[in-house]
């Protein structure tokens, strides 16, 4: 087959692999400007006839179809939720990946793999144990209770990604700092974090996203404006206005651009951070 | 007792650097998982809270083990499971291969290939559930405006095209966690092995199968582990988008303990139902997890 | 539980209208915080707009700690029940679900005194009371009839041709056997179907429940065990199967809930359409493509002669935690207030307070609106005399569950229906079982 | 005054110990190698000295100081590792620089010392680098750069070299010893190089399995190796070691020749015993090819198996009392194989060992 043919099909077919991956996506993000009106008619009208933002006014309690969703306080809650869950994790997941990295100590192999498994347990699973010993120590329908929940879920994921990192960076650096006066702390932050940054950025994406988006847990222990987030906000949209798809279509555009920003601002560090961290390793 | 203490005194360092982690893992993984553990052999209703202390033994067990629902439910499951695992796999490569063949607008591919990763996957679940909808959704739109079909195609209730469905969602979200971590597999493929390989007379394909191939394992195993450790939020998925209906059609076991637990409020036998879900999760992990350190130790031969 | 819709809200000249409120009536609380849990959703909202003269009445506050909906609402009672975590005074209830939460309620019969009680229809008092003891106020009452497209059934050629084909005259279905027929008649798919019907969850229970009645069957015997898998059972639930066979009603019909029944009427897509009167107005409205096309016909009987008619009332209930009973008694007593009943009923929602029913409708009349006479008359009549209530016991829902997926299971032929109730039969017979009735 | 002195330093991993009791003392100035094979403990002895390792029994001493306890940044120790362990992330002067800016001295004071440094080892140009765009060699030096640049008062170095070519290590070794003498400096330095060990060290160390097993002046271990581990080890090619029996003040070997006991060992053997004869292939050679004019010699006849040409000079090899053994032709001329060559063996430079412990006869 000649090249130039090769080159244009090789094209077309990353063309239409393209179109089904953004498709949904943009379905959904044109939608959210469209009219549930036009969305919902039989025959379907293709070209939109009239762009419109009143469905996120609507969400954000402008103009005459005010809805009833607090929208700009689940914002805050998944912010508030998802920044502080994610930055635990990573102290906690950093904490505990270096420690496997860098000391040998009895019980070290089934430490890390039953660390793991707890990620494997669905949530499902947890929710109602979870939900029942929260509400005795007072922390159902908190951000604390979220972000605690959060938290662990992420640290195994966080504790592997880092220690694949702490051991790409040679032990030799951080004697070596100690030698030239460091403490072990110093040692760690000027030499070794700075280092393993790549992976701990890359385990902080996927914890960020991982909170953003999770849905089985924190609907259940979330319930009021206080505490709801983001994707629980949507499902209660859905509950008292169940085919209102265009709203519900300007609601997902506000949940994934958040973390479109934040995929696109580390998404170098992203790949470098999986296959060294969790590979290499 | 002594040596205990000596153990830990000899390292105090590491276990206080690992403690917040197991702390944490404890308090929200396993004391509930303990009690879960517990009413799992009670009659435990959320309605009535005095039934947490109704023993019943291993009735809950028992009953599941009879219960053809549930086993149904167990191997729609692994079925589910492996059909999406594997054909994730299959175009997250086919896409990686594609990708990195591509030179010109290369960064762009690569942030398009990652844009499904950010939905979360109740946002997933609704956008199916939308474009799969027989009346309004885009799909039987699609069809109907091509004049292809001129029937309202059922898709999220014929009992093969709603497995479909849910696992074209499901393969939709994460084939591009595998497509990313191969992709990095490719930029790190060496070239010596592969110029020595056409020295040798290999062609395209033998090239690929016997050493592409071979190094892109062990970030194919990564990405399994990946999935495996995740792959329970595909409940989010199904529950949005059938509900592990119609039917029980696409009933899967996070779906059943779902609606056992909070609709029935059988919570004592949506835990023990649990256990059995944890065990497979638990199995397809350690069975990645296995394949990953190995490949991992093969690894370092590159 | 079935008003989770977005119609239209209500004017705001309608609000201002309701007259205010003295604190005599209602007691005084000042500096009382009441914890209440409502539900939520465009239909319930405009009578929460009446909290705050209630407030200012009594002097205490109102805090909403949740407000969604029923469906949500119901998850989140049973997990305060499981958790012990019911410290707050009212919450948003359905007498088909009340008996679910007798374990937190505190029933209101030493609360209510009995002259309020007199003013309410004594059939949802009776739905509202479970064993001897009232569990909750009812706020509005929900039953189905039957909505159709006039000019389908007005135009001459569709009548010859139903004549010809079925041997009798093209009217609105008195019975579900001619229901069938014309839904069959009507199809002209994939652009309108006969009819539709809520194919999961509680949606498909109700309606089977509904039938297996008109068919002359019980859900439970005396014993409290299952009765649904009789011959009746098996004509009602084929009812459902012939329809989806015959492909007269749209294939995803089994994943409609009562929100995609209501908005696909008013679409235009099917020829007639069950529901409730929360819907009346909105089919009427500028948002509907029927709009002044819409007629309405009691429930049609089934082989027993005896009408569908699946009812229940949403309500609020008080909490046995509720530190201060009598604010809390205050409120519900506002919130079901014949002023507080007239707001919802002018936008279609059925009272539960004879007075209202009267009252509203001589309002409608005075402002010649004759299609929600129409409406009322309807409703009125068939609360009066064709409403029933499934069993009062807290295994419902159990019981529910056990039963949808089994219907679904034969609505899409992959088992009979004898095979399909036979299996729940077994499953509702355990859960009675478990749970001590047997 | 920065002496090192090890009291009876212990190193256990668990219930294992790897290091058992030694004592070492180390004078201001000087420079002692450790060396030994892969395993033997001189690689943990170093780090115990910089205090990367925890002693498990014992004290170390820097200067008056015992510091055991001290972490590493206090016992003012530089140390050039291996890999050469430089900061990836920063250029060659942060590298240099990192310590000072530590110890928070001021801007100016940092400049001049790295210049300082650069000056030294001829880093001037590459200073603006990071690690990553230097050589091998050039690496070697930012490391020993960034070890000078604080004046410790001890240097520490683990096999610095390992990792160079053979030229580059040649080269590097003379610098070690050029930098040795400018900055006058206690410098202890592990390597499993004999010939480094011989070229750079004042005193060496030779450690086996977690003990000290000599320690002296190149000479000294050269030329009195206390056993025969020792004498294997130190040389190149390394010593001939032959078992013999005693007998009539004569070494009887196991093909039936003999040589007599060698004049520093008679009268401290008797007969019967089993011994091992050892020589260097420096001290047997061929008659007419001998560098030695005098001394008590001893005449043998070898059948050369392989001549290897050195140019200046060829090692023969060959079999002698059931062993094959090595021995040196000065000025050489072509060897055959299979010729046989009449030799002279230098008996004063030959040494007894035991033939159990492998200790030194010598008393």
């Amino acid at each position: 087959m000649p090249s130039r043919t090769k080159t244009v099909l090789i094209w077309i077919v990353t063309f239409f692999i393209m179109l089904i991956i953004c498709m949904p996506g943009l379905w959904i993000i044109l939608s959210a400007f469209r009219t549930n009106g036009e969305i919902l008619t039989k025959p379907a009208i293709w070209i939109p006839q009239n762009l419109t933002l009143d469905n996120f006014r609507a969400i954000f309690g402008f103009g005459e179809n005010v809805v009833g969703i607090p929208v700009a306080s689940y914002f805050r809650n998944s912010l508030v939720i998802s920044i502080t869950s994610t930055a635990l994790a990573l102290l906690i997941g950093m904490t505990g990946g270096y420690a496997f990295a860098r000391y040998s100590f009895p019980g070290k192999k089934p430490a890390f793999l039953w660390l793991m498994l707890s990620r494997t347990v669905p949530g499902i699973a947890l929710s109602l144990p979870i939900f029942i010993i929260w509400s005795r120590l007072g922390i159902i329908d908190t951000k604390f209770g979220v972000i605690l929940v959060f938290t662990a879920i992420n640290v195994p994921f966080t504790v592997w990604l880092t220690e694949g990192f702490f051991r790409q960076v040679p032990n030799d650096l951080n004697e070596a700092a100690q030698i030239d006066g460091c403490t072990r702390w110093q040692a760690f932050w000027k030499i070794e974090f700075p280092l393993a940054k790549s992976g701990i950025a890359s385990a902080g994406i996927f914890a960020f996203l991982t909170s953003w988006n999770e849905y089985a847990l924190a609907s259940q222990l979330t319930r009021s404006t206080d505490s709801k987030t983001l994707p629980v906000g949507l499902m209660d949209f859905t509950a008292q206005f169940t085919i209102d798809w265009a709203g519900m279509c300007a609601m997902a555009v506000i949940i994934i651009i958040p973390a479109l920003i934040l995929t696109f601002l580390v998404q170098k560090h992203l790949i470098a951070g999986l296959t060294f961290g969790g590979v290499k390793g | 007792m002594t040596r205990l203490r000596r153990t830990i005194r000899e390292n105090a360092v590491p276990f206080a650097l690992i403690s917040p982690a197991v702390l944490i893992i404890l308090m929200v993984v396993l004391l509930p998982l303990i009690f879960s553990f517990y009413t799992s052999f009670s009659n435990y209703r959320l309605i009535r809270p005095d039934s947490l202390w109704d023993w019943v033994g291993l009735r809950n067990y028992k009953r599941i083990m009879g219960d053809w629902d549930f086993w149904v439910a167990f191997g729609r499951t692994v079925l589910f499971l492996t059909v999406a695992l594997n054909l994730e796999l299959l175009f997250g490569l086919g896409l990686a291969l594609l990708v990195n063949k591509i030179t010109w607008g290369q960064r762009t591919m690569r942030t398009i290939m990652m844009f499904p990763m950010m939905f979360s996957p109740i946002l997933v679940g609704f956008q199916f559930k939308y474009l799969f909808n027989d009346t309004i959704g885009l799909v039987n739109n699609g069809l109907q405006s091509l004049g292809l079909t001129h029937e309202a195609i059922p898709f999220l209730v014929d009992r093969w095209l709603a497995f479909f469905s849910i696992a074209f969602a499901e393969i939709w979200m994460s084939t591009s966690i595998f497509a990313i971590l191969i992709l990095a597999g490719l930029f790190a493929l060496p070239k010596d092995p592969i110029e020595a390989a056409r020295v040798d007379g290999c062609s395209n394909w033998q090239v690929f199968k016997h050493i592409t191939l071979p190094f892109l394992m062990p970030f194919i195993y990564i990405a399994m582990a990946i999935r495996s450790l995740d792959v329970a939020r595909a409940f989010d998925i199904v529950d949005v988008m059938t509900g592990g209906g119609p039917a029980g059609r696409t009933e899967l076991l996070w779906t059943l303990i779902s609606r056992t637990a909070y609709d029935d409020a059988r919570m004592g036998r949506a835990n023990a139902m649990s256990y059995v879900a944890i065990l497979l999760s638990i199995f397809f992990t350690w069975f990645f997890f296995n394949k990953l350190m190995e490949a991992r130790k093969h690894l370092g031969a590159f | 539980m079935r008003n989770i819709n977005k119609i239209g809200a209500l004017s705001l000249a309608t609000l201002m209208a309701a007259s205010s409120v003295s604190a005599s009536d209602y007691g005084s609380f000042d500096g009382y915080t009441l914890r209440v849990k409502l539900i939520g959703g465009a239909q319930y909202e405009p009578l929460y707009t009446l909290i705050p003269e209630w407030e200012k009445a009594t002097g205490a506050t109102v805090d909403i700690l949740s407000r969604k909906s029923h469906f949500e609402l119901d998850r989140e009672m049973k997990q305060d029940i499981a958790a012990g975590n019911t410290d707050y005074c009212v919450f948003s209830n359905h007498t088909n679900f009340a008996p679910q939460y007798d374990v937190m309620t505190e029933p209101l019969d030493g609360h209510i005194s009995a002259d309020v009680l007199a003013d309410f229809s004594p059939l949802v008092v009776s739905h509202a009371t479970v064993g001897g003891k009232l569990f909750s106020m009812p706020r509005h009452s929900d039953v189905s009839n039957m909505y159709y497209v006039k000019s389908l059934y007005e135009d001459a050629d569709n009548q010859a041709k139903f004549k010809a084909e079925y041997g009798y005259d093209l009217t609105p279905p008195a019975t579900w056997a001619q229901a069938s027929d014309q839904a069959k008649f009507f199809t002209d798919a994939p652009d309108r179907y006969g009819t539709h019907f809520a194919g999961k969850d509680e949606g498909i229970t109700g309606r089977f429940y509904e039938m297996l009645v008109a068919e002359g069957g019980v859900m439970l015997n005396d014993d409290m065990s299952p009765a649904f898998n009789s011959e009746a059972g098996v004509r009602a639930l084929n009812w459902f199967v012939d329809l989806y066979e015959a492909k007269a009603v749209p294939a995803g019909t089994t994943n409609y809930v009562w929100d995609d029944l209501g908005l696909g009427f008013a679409a235009g897509a099917v020829a007639f359409n069950l529901d409730w009167g929360g819907w009346a107005a909105y089919f009427n409205s500028d948002d509907s493509k029927i709009s002044g096309d819409v007629g309405i016909v009691l429930a049609p009987a089934g082989s027993s002669g005896k009408r569908t008619g699946w009812s229940g009332s949403h309500s609020f209930s008080m909490t046995k935690g509720c530190d201060n009973q009598a604010a809390a008694a205050s409120l519900i007593t506002f919130l079901t207030s014949h002023d507080a009943q007239m707001l919802e009923a002018r936008a279609g929602i059925l009272p539960t307070r004879t007075q209202v029913w009267d009252d509203v409708i001589a309002e409608f009349k005075a402002e010649k609106n004759d299609y929600m006479v129409e409406i009322f008359a309807i409703y009125s009549d068939s609360m009066a005399n064709h409403a029933f209530t499934p069993p009062l016991i807290a295994e419902w829902g159990e019981i529910s569950n056990a039963l949808w997926p089994r219907l679904q299971a034969a609505i899409l032929g992959d088992k009979t229906a004898q095979e399909a109730l036979d299996e729940a039969a077994e499953d509702v017979l355990e859960v009675m079982q478990d749970a001590g009735h047997l | 005054m920065a002496t090192v002195t090890l009291k009876d330093v212990v190193k256990r991993y668990g219930a294992v110990e790897v290091v058992h009791g030694i004592n070492l003392d180390i004078a201001h100035n000087e420079f002692v190698v450790l060396v030994g094979p892969s395993g033997c403990g001189k690689s943990t002895t170093l780090r115990m000295i910089a205090g990367l390792e925890e002693i498990s029994d014992g004290d170390i001493l820097i200067g008056d100081q015992v510091v055991n306890q001290l972490p590493p940044r206090k016992r003012n120790i530089s140390m050039v590792f291996q890999n050469y362990a430089l900061y990836p992330h920063m250029t060659v002067s942060e590298n240099l620089g990192f310590s000072l800016k530590i110890a928070s001295r001021s801007k100016e004071e940092i400049e001049a010392a790295v210049q300082d440094a650069a000056d030294i080892l001829g880093l001037d140009e590459l200073l603006e680098r990071t690690p990553a765009e230097l050589s091998g060699g050039q690496r070697q030096r930012v490391a020993m750069g960034r070890a000078i640049v604080r004046h410790p008062d001890v240097f520490l170095f683990d096999e610095p070299l390992s990792n160079l070519d053979a030229k580059l290590r040649t080269q590097m070794r003379v610098e070690i010893k050029k930098l040795h003498a400018k900055v006058k400096t206690t410098i202890v330095y592990v390597t499993h190089d004999q010939v480094e060990a011989m070229t750079l060290a004042d005193r060496i160390v030779i450690m086996k399995d977690g003990h000290i097993v000599q320690i002296g002046t190149p000479l000294e271990v050269f030329e009195r190796p206390v056993d025969t581990f020792v004498a294997g080890f130190i040389g190149s090619p390394p010593m001939n070691l032959i078992d013999g029996t005693i007998k009539n003040d004569t070494v009887v070997f196991s093909d039936g020749r003999s040589v007599p006991v060698p004049p520093d060992f008679s009268g401290k053997v008797v007969d019967g015993r089993r011994v091992v004869f050892g020589f260097r292939a420096d001290v047997l050679m061929p008659k007419g090819h001998t560098l030695a004019e005098s001394g008590v010699l001893h005449d043998l006849d070898l059948t050369i198996d392989l001549a290897e040409p050195l140019g200046s000079e060829s090692i023969l090899l060959s079999s002698f009392g059931g062993k094959d053994i090595q021995a040196r032709m000065h000025n050489p001329r072509p060897v055959k194989g299979g010729e046989v060559l009449s030799c002279e063996l230098h008996l004063e430079k030959c040494h007894l060992f035991d033939a159990e412990t492998g200790q030194s006869l010598r008393g």
